[in-house]
């Protein structure tokens, strides 16, 4: 998972052929080198874990190399507890019509992450909105600045000790709310029940 | 006896401001008073001449041949012309000439220049003319080349089409005198009326030619548009609204009085085509492609310099008609476009004395910081457009009926696509200046002072009042038509009478002040209102302040740009500009190394030219 | 405004009030996700030009602004910025749930709860979202309140602009709209003049 | 003649001489303006009237959705989800119940997949139909909205009797769907699918013929293929490029691999194509529907699901991707096992779309094309927003 | 009635005649628009509420002086031109200005407009105004040059000559059928005059948010309506004294003008609006040459 990429404008070769299976896929990210845990999940999903420093490397090599060209998604999820974030990339493949989910953690404190907008343009939009949202700093990802939510001042809401509805208490005046069905599951998510509770 | 002072007092004017011009470091008012009582006393005794038209005179004599000169209605009007404007410019000037140390020759140039325009338009001979010709095109490079350095390298460009229209004359003046033996018109109209083509083309060409130039008619309008722009502004308006128009009067001197029509018409294939409707054809491109040209221009001096070569084109089209509608309109034409380009130009520089630019896309909003200057070129640019009730309506419609009814459907179509391009090309001009944010930096912009203002209000009330009482200017209008030999027009005093057609423009702003009226009625009947900041404004919900640039004035007409882009940029009127640019840079420069770079060298060089031409001249008879 | 002062309406104002209802105009804007309503409601199934109420384009245009569901702060801001725009006596018609108390988003972090409180609301219409009908009835309640004389709720914004000011700073702190509306409701007369 | 007086003084003001040319200037197109579509805003930064920079801005329909879904329970979201998409809201209930299945393996009765594409189907056409109007509005000719907004509205009577819902429906619920079809519903569907197909012949003669259309859209808004795919343009602007992907063939859900149609495309990647192969998919929609209504099978349309309020979906994640009209539509959804989703990601297809997409192609275009170009791309701001 | 009392009374009744016959023109437009549209649309007074509304409005904002007096200059422009088109039994004034004045009388109103609408200072509105320019190039040209053609065959400018003409001759010598290209040519320009689609550049809300009325608000707003509704029966006016013979009673005038504003309002619902250079291309293409072609016939039938 080294070297350098440079990527050429318009489709690379590896983007024409004939299909190839799942399985085939794993297979040609296992030749990559270096990753090899990637696996098919289901039909047409491939997963697999890779390290934040390694996944340029990875991502341009899928991209050039393996003939994934297209980026559906990049997702974060905020796992407080283990103190990480973990992004989510998600690729897919016209030749193959085949999606590679590839997994990555990054800590929570420190959140960086090597940028993908100069493989993929459409990867703008979604670091900016993570960094929006989660703040994942995205090293040479020049358009950071924000996008939705403007005027906030706030935390990146999306976190998970971001609690919302204490933020619209707090904000907004309003016929009070305080629904009682909340307590009777799980201890209620804002009372420090199941997956929530940190208030 | 006035006709005299009228030569004499711009020549004393001329020596006691070259004699001034050291004080105009120190202090410029004293010139300044100088100029405006010579001007003034130039202006009034031009009133005062009128009782001594039919007059001659005569002068010194040169070559064996008495110089003389008179008054005639024609020139009588044209003298009235110049010193008017000269008078109102120099009023102007005493305000607007702020660092008048950058241009000290300044009134003593414009004394020369108004010398040799009043000479010329009251020379009753051949010699005489072509002095005086001589003489205003020196005075007008000199006027032009004082101040910057771009000023000098345009007044160049002009100087170059001046010479070569010199030359050309000086061909004409030769051959006449060698063919019919004398300078006097009279001699010269009995010669022509009997002889054969080829002499009369040669002529006419070698005399008309000249005039073209110097009106500025297509194609030979290249040196107007960078020459005029680039000197001071106020000589910008002067120079616009009455020297060009010295062509224009050569043509009409030598067309209709020492020709004769008769003779003109001789010159075609038929009835329909002969050189009039050459001068048709050269009429309506001059009035259709400088206007369009001026729709692109940045700047304001440059656009309205523009102008008054399509302008010239009507006032030509008008002429060439030769009906009695379109001499009507064409004369009154050079007056009314004589007042409300000047007024424009005023305006500008109005704006100009307190910003310090002209440059179009600079400037914006200044309506609630200038409002007389707004109100001058507003009145400017609706007589400009030709929309009632200003007084360039009059004539443009003048112009259209005779152009209609006389059989010109599609010069006519050309005039009318004229005034839509300067329709444009004007609001573009008023819009950028005036209207539209204004820009922060203009905050503390003042209007200027009352002796600025006083030339604005009065070209307002004469634009306006000429407007709505055309028949005041069409009484001199008739009479110079009898002079030349058309059937004078049947003018009232708001327009002209039933049978030559339908105008009154009294009851049209009676109307139009009426209903102006029931507008206003409506308006106060409507509910109360208050004005608001310029920021309070609609952008689609997005809030404006200073830093956000919310002024629409780059490149305003796009439509046309996006059809003519390539047109434009290919086209002859382009090119031809470019070429002759070039051409006339090269001649410039050789010029200028020929000639050491001294303009009193190369004054001296050229007039030993014509005193040897003359010499030769004598020779042969 | 109190039964008495209806009663004082000269003849002239209630003709009057009888052919403004007539027209109205909407601002056409979409505030949020209840504006997929409106083109039906515009349009040919619905009709609403048959009670003479028209989209307008810019705020100067329109007498009514319509509030087509939740507001983000963002909106809000926005929202107000136009309603200061739009010429009195313009209306606010508050659509759906959550324009009246947050609605299903009243744990959001991002949208105003209540209307009201930013605006002088002179209707609202419930429901997620409601429907064509709805808004048509909604539209036809707010003519006759105008024909009745009723529909004066704008004047409240300029009488107790404080209120409205407090609750806008508290939410999104200080907002520049080039206007001030106290000297407003002076200069047209909405309140007494202060010495 | 205080003028005069101070003439040399040499200290007059002149603020223009030295000013920058005032070339560019801001337009605004949205949120109040009727170019845009939805609350969304362009910024312009224009000379003349061509377009030097675009720079959308979103934000104005946030709601945190992704935000308000971690705290809510996965049956209480299924009314929520819909409303991420206004004028399409059906693949966001089918992505959300299809990633709860995915995630915790929920078989859906095979009754309630055909209902599921009859419902997807239904919802691209209107949404087909409301992005006729809009676009045939940005070129003035506002009868076209006038019919085809009101022919929507036939399609959202059918939704209304079969969900109860005009706009948002409710209607997917994780292994199954909510209700069945009610009686005699499959006739009148076709009966407006007949109207609807009838519809497109005049549409054509009023729209898609146009003259003016073909002046205005022909050549306007060019997304050649090679900046399609890098720029990440999916569904209906990526096939007019020529390149034939959709997700119902290539990645196919419920029962997509049973029922034939094609997949329109147009070769020349303007605005008109977009259009014109929205115009194509309604005609496929109505073949997919009435393949739906005749090989539609008996049986049950939900798999009992537990106590929707103690309902746990197992620890998992997944990705979920669904053909919407607009595009490739997709979740990510992760459970860690409890009774709410621990994350969704909401991949909206307008993110592409309406964003970097637009404001490539609207550098260097013409004022006049701007809102042409957003309503071609048929971009969506509260997927972007969420 | 062209002298006396009459004549003071028309002078007086003119005006508002003039504006119900606009409220009725302009209510029965969008009546007509919303029947091809399948809807059943405002009632036919609907823009009479309009102006009331408008002009009834409490506040009302300004950006200077100059966009009151616009306002003033715009309905005050369009009444004065009003005056100077004849119609029947009104003729008092066409012999103070032919078409000539009228042609630059109706360049009064979009000046004052202009000016109005550049002191509000929106670009919006300023792109609009320079559109609206733009198109005087278009159909204005090809409005003139089918006069040109009209007036040389008779040989007068005056337009009410041009109609007692066509009215002594009877319908054969109406200038749309005696000269059907200048007819044709000059229907496009009528479209255009109209501001109607195809060539509706001006307003375009879409583009540009309504153009020139972007900042017109309350009274203002209102005044430019005043100003349309008196300015439609008036240019359709126009068109029909010089090409349909004009109007000898008010019955055929009615008539007349609804027949040829329905010819309008058909093409205006059933097309979009080009771009301002493709409108400017299209006149240029088609109308201009065409009327053009019919100056020419004229010509050649004089020699």
């Amino acid at each position: 998972m080294s070297g350098t990429y440079t990527v050429p404008t318009g489709r690379p070769e590896a983007a024409r052929g004939e299909k190839r299976s799942a399985s085939a896929i794993v297979a040609a990210i296992a030749e990559l080198g270096g990753e090899s845990g990637f696996a098919v999940k289901a039909p047409r999903r491939v997963e697999g874990r890779v390290e934040a420093a390694a996944l340029h490397g990875f991502a341009a090599a899928l991209r050039m190399r393996v003939g994934f060209e297209h980026l559906s998604a990049i997702s974060c999820v905020d796992w407080l507890a283990d103190g990480e974030f973990e992004l989510v990339y998600h690729f897919w493949s016209y030749r193959d019509n085949c999606l590679v989910s590839a997994h990555v953690r990054i800590p929570r404190d420190t959140a960086t992450m090597a940028t993908l907008t100069d493989l993929w343009q459409p990867a703008s939009f979604f670091e900016r909105d993570i960094h929006e949202m989660f703040g994942v700093e995205f090293l040479g990802n020049e358009d950071l600045e924000k996008y939705i939510l403007t005027d906030w001042k706030g935390p990146p809401p999306m976190r998970k000790d971001f609690v919302s509805r204490d933020f619209a208490h707090d904000h907004f005046t309003y016929k009070n709310y305080e629904p009682s069905w909340d307590e009777m599951i799980d201890g209620g998510y804002y009372s420090g029940g199941q997956n929530g509770g940190q208030a | 006896m006035y006709t005299q002072a009228l030569l004499l007092l711009p020549l004393v004017g001329f020596g006691v401001a070259f004699l001034l011009q050291g004080t105009v470091k120190r202090s410029p008012a004293i010139v300044k008073t100088w100029a405006m009582l010579g001007f003034a006393a130039i202006a009034a005794v031009a009133a005062l001449a009128g009782a001594e038209i039919g007059t001659l005179y005569e002068g010194p004599t040169v070559f064996g041949s008495v110089l003389t000169y008179g008054l005639t209605d024609l020139s009588w009007w044209f003298v009235l012309l110049i010193a008017g404007i000269t008078a109102l410019t120099t009023v102007f000037t005493l305000g607007s000439l702020r660092y008048a140390d950058d241009y000290p020759m300044y009134y003593a140039w414009l004394f020369a220049k108004v010398f040799g325009m009043i000479g010329l338009v009251m020379s009753r001979d051949l010699l005489s003319f072509f002095i005086m010709w001589e003489i205003m095109s020196w005075a007008t490079y000199l006027v032009m080349q004082q101040g910057r350095d771009e000023s000098r390298k345009a007044a160049q460009g002009y100087l170059v089409y001046a010479i070569s229209a010199g030359m050309i004359l000086l061909g004409g003046v030769v051959f006449l005198r060698t063919a019919s033996g004398s300078f006097e018109f009279a001699v010269i109209t009995k010669f022509v009326a009997g002889a054969d083509l080829g002499v009369i083309i040669t002529a006419i060409v070698l005399v008309l030619v000249p005039f073209l130039i110097e009106a500025a008619v297509y194609p030979t309008h290249g040196w107007l548009p960078s020459a005029y722009a680039s000197s001071e502004t106020t000589m910008t308006a002067y120079l616009s609204s009455i020297s060009t128009r010295m062509g224009l009067f050569g043509l009409i001197l030598f067309v209709f009085n020492v020709f004769g029509l008769d003779v003109i018409d001789r010159i075609g294939i038929s009835a329909h085509l002969n050189l009039r409707t050459l001068l048709l054809v050269l009429a309506a491109l001059t009035a259709v492609l400088p206007t369009y040209t001026a729709l692109f221009q940045h700047d304001a001096k440059r656009l309205l310099t523009w102008h008054s070569i399509g302008q010239g084109g009507y006032m030509l089209l008008g002429l060439a008609t030769a009906s009695t509608l379109g001499t009507a309109g064409g004369l009154m034409h050079i007056f009314n476009y004589m007042t409300y380009v000047a007024l424009i130009i005023f305006s500008i520089a109005a704006v100009e004395y307190r910003t310090g630019t002209t440059n179009l896309n600079k400037l914006g909003g200044l309506i609630t910081r200038q409002p007389v200057a707004f109100l001058g070129m507003l009145f400017g640019i609706i007589g400009l457009a030709g929309i009632p009730p200003m007084n360039g309506f009059v004539s443009k419609w003048f112009i259209y009926r005779s152009l209609i009814l006389g059989g010109y459907p599609f010069v006519a179509l050309a005039a009318f696509i004229a005034t839509v391009g300067t329709i444009m090309s004007v609001y573009k001009l008023i819009h950028n200046t005036f209207l539209g944010q204004l820009p922060e930096r203009y905050n503390e912009v003042r209007e200027v002072g009352w002796v600025m203002q006083l030339p604005i209000w009065v070209l307002m009330a004469v634009v306006f009042a000429t407007g709505v009482f055309p028949g005041t200017i069409l009484q001199w209008i008739a009479r110079i038509q009898v002079e030349l030999g058309i059937a004078p027009i049947a003018y009232t005093l708001g327009g002209v009478a039933q049978e030559a057609g339908d105008l009154n423009m009294m009851v049209i702003t009676l109307v139009f002040t009426l209903t102006f009226i029931v507008g206003a009625v409506i308006f106060f009947m409507g509910g109360k209102r208050r004005i608001v900041s310029q920021y309070d404004n609609y952008a689609a919900g997005h809030f404006l302040n200073k830093d956000v640039p919310y002024n629409f004035n780059y490149n305003f007409y796009s439509a046309f740009d996006h059809i003519f882009e390539k047109l434009y940029h290919a086209a002859p009127v382009q090119s031809t500009e470019r070429n002759l640019g070039r051409l006339v840079a090269t001649v410039g420069e050789y010029i200028r190394r020929f000639f050491t770079g001294q303009i009193n060298t190369y004054a001296a060089y050229y007039v030993a030219a014509v005193i040897i031409a003359l010499a030769f001249l004598k020779e042969v008879l | 405004m109190s039964d008495k002062e209806l009663t004082q309406r000269s003849a002239w104002e209630t003709v009057l009030a009888s052919l403004k209802k007539r027209s109205l105009w909407m601002l056409h804007y979409c505030t949020g996700c209840g504006a997929v309503e409106l083109p039906p409601t515009m349009t040919s199934r619905f009709d609403m030009e048959r009670f003479g109420i028209m989209p307008m384009v810019t705020p100067r245009q329109a007498d009514i602004l319509l509030i087509t569901g939740y507001l983000s702060v963002k909106t809000l801001k926005r929202v107000i910025l136009i309603y200061e725009q739009m010429q009195a006596p313009k209306y606010v018609v508050g659509f759906g749930s959550c324009t009246i108390n947050g609605g299903m988003y009243w744990n959001s972090y991002a949208t105003m709860k209540s209307l009201d409180r930013y605006l002088p609301v002179e209707l609202y219409l419930a429901g997620c979202m409601p429907r064509p009908e709805a808004i048509i009835s909604g539209f036809n309640s707010l003519i006759d309140r105008i024909d009745r004389g009723e529909a004066n709720s704008w004047k409240d914004y300029y009488e107790n602009y404080e209120f409205y000011r407090k609750n806008q700073e508290h939410t999104f702190g200080d907002i520049e709209t080039h206007r001030s509306i106290a000297d407003d409701a002076q200069y047209y007369g909405f309140v007494e003049v202060t010495k | 003649m205080s003028d005069i007086v101070t003439i040399n003084d040499g200290k007059a003001i002149m603020p223009g001489a030295n000013a920058p040319e005032n070339r560019e200037y801001n337009m605004f197109i949205g949120p109040n303006h009727p170019g845009i579509e939805g609350n969304f805003a362009l910024k312009l930064s224009i000379e003349g009237d061509i377009i030097q920079k675009a720079k959308t801005e979103a934000g104005f329909l946030h709601r945190g959705f992704e935000k308000l879904m971690e705290e809510r329970l996965f049956i209480q979201n299924i009314a929520i989800v819909c409303r991420i998409c206004v004028p399409d809201p059906d693949p966001n209930e089918e992505n959300y119940a299809r990633a709860i299945e995915a995630i915790g393996g929920i078989e859906v009765p095979r009754r309630a997949q055909f209902i599921r594409v009859l419902v997807l189907e239904l919802s691209r056409i209107a949404s087909h139909l409301f992005t006729f109007g809009g676009h045939a509005g940005t070129i003035g000719l506002y009868t076209m909205p006038n019919w085809s907004i009101s022919d929507r509205d036939r399609v959202l009577d059918l939704f209304e009797e079969l969900t109860g819902g005009r706009v948002y429906h409710i209607f997917n619920m994780p292994g199954g769907v909510r209700r069945d079809l009610p009686d005699g519903f499959k006739n009148r569907v076709r009966d407006v699918m007949d109207y609807v197909e009838s519809r497109l012949s005049e549409y054509d003669d009023l729209f898609f013929n146009n003259k003016i259309l073909l002046n205005r859209a022909v050549g306007t808004g060019i997304l050649p293929v090679d900046k399609a795919i890098a720029w990440g343009a999916t569904g209906p602007n990526l096939r007019a490029a020529g390149f034939a992907h959709d997700v119902r063939k290539d990645d196919p859900y419920e029962v997509y691999e049973e029922l034939e149609f094609d997949v329109p495309t147009a070769a020349d990647s303007d605005a008109y194509s977009r259009l014109i192969v929205r115009r194509r998919e309604i005609a496929e929609s109505i073949r997919i529907v009435r393949q739906v209504l005749d090989k539609i099978p008996e049986g049950p349309v939900w798999n009992k699901q537990p106590n929707p309020l103690k309902w746990r979906v197992p620890a998992g994640d997944a990705y979920v991707r669904t053909e919407s009209s607009k595009g490739e539509y997709a979740y990510y959804m992760v459970s860690d096992g409890g009774v709410r989703p621990y994350r969704v990601h909401v991949r909206g297809a307008s993110v592409t779309h309406g964003v970097h997409i637009l404001e490539n192609m609207l550098a260097g275009a013409r004022i006049e094309d701007a809102s042409q170009i957003m309503f071609s791309l048929d971009a969506c701001p509260p997927e972007v927003d969420r | 009635m062209n002298s006396g009392i009459g004549l003071i009374v028309w002078i007086i009744a003119y005006p508002f005649v003039s504006f119900f016959l606009g409220v009725l023109l302009g209510g029965y437009g969008r009546k007509l628009t919303a029947r091809v549209q399948r809807r059943v649309g405002p009632t036919w007074i609907q823009p009479l509420f309009d102006v009331i509304k408008l002009m009834t409005k409490q506040t009302n904002i300004s950006h200077g002086y100059m966009h009151d007096v616009a306002m003033m200059m715009l309905v005050g422009g369009t009444l004065m031109t009003m005056y100077f088109v004849p119609v029947p039994g009104f003729h008092y004034f066409s012999q103070f200005g032919d078409y000539i004045v009228v042609m630059y009388l109706l360049l009064v109103p979009p000046l004052g407009m202009a000016l109005g609408v550049g002191q509000t200072a929106n670009p919006n509105g300023s792109i609009g105004i320079s559109r609206a320019l733009q198109m005087l190039a278009g159909y204005e040209i090809t409005l003139v040059m089918t006069f040109i053609g009209f007036a040389m065959k008779h040989g007068t400018t005056s337009m009410y000559e041009l109609m007692k003409l066509q009215q002594a001759g009877g319908p054969a010598t109406w200038g749309i059928f005696a000269e059907p290209l200048l007819g044709i040519a000059a229907l496009f320009a009528l479209q255009g005059m109209l501001n109607e689609k195809p060539f509706e550049v001006i307003i375009a809300p879409h583009e540009i948010a309504t153009g020139p009325m972007t900042e017109m608000g309350g009274k203002y707003l209102g005044m430019m309506f005043i100003q349309h509704l008196i300015a439609l029966p008036m240019e359709l006016t126009i068109f029909m004294n010089l090409f349909l013979g004009g109007a000898q009673s008010w019955v055929e005038y009615v008539v007349k003008l609804f027949v040829l504003f329905t010819l309008v309002l058909v093409v205006n619902a059933v097309y979009g609006r080009f771009k301002t250079d493709g409108a400017l291309r299209f006149f240029w293409k088609l109308p201009l040459p065409l009327a053009a072609l019919g100056v020419v016939m004229i010509m050649a039938n004089g020699m």
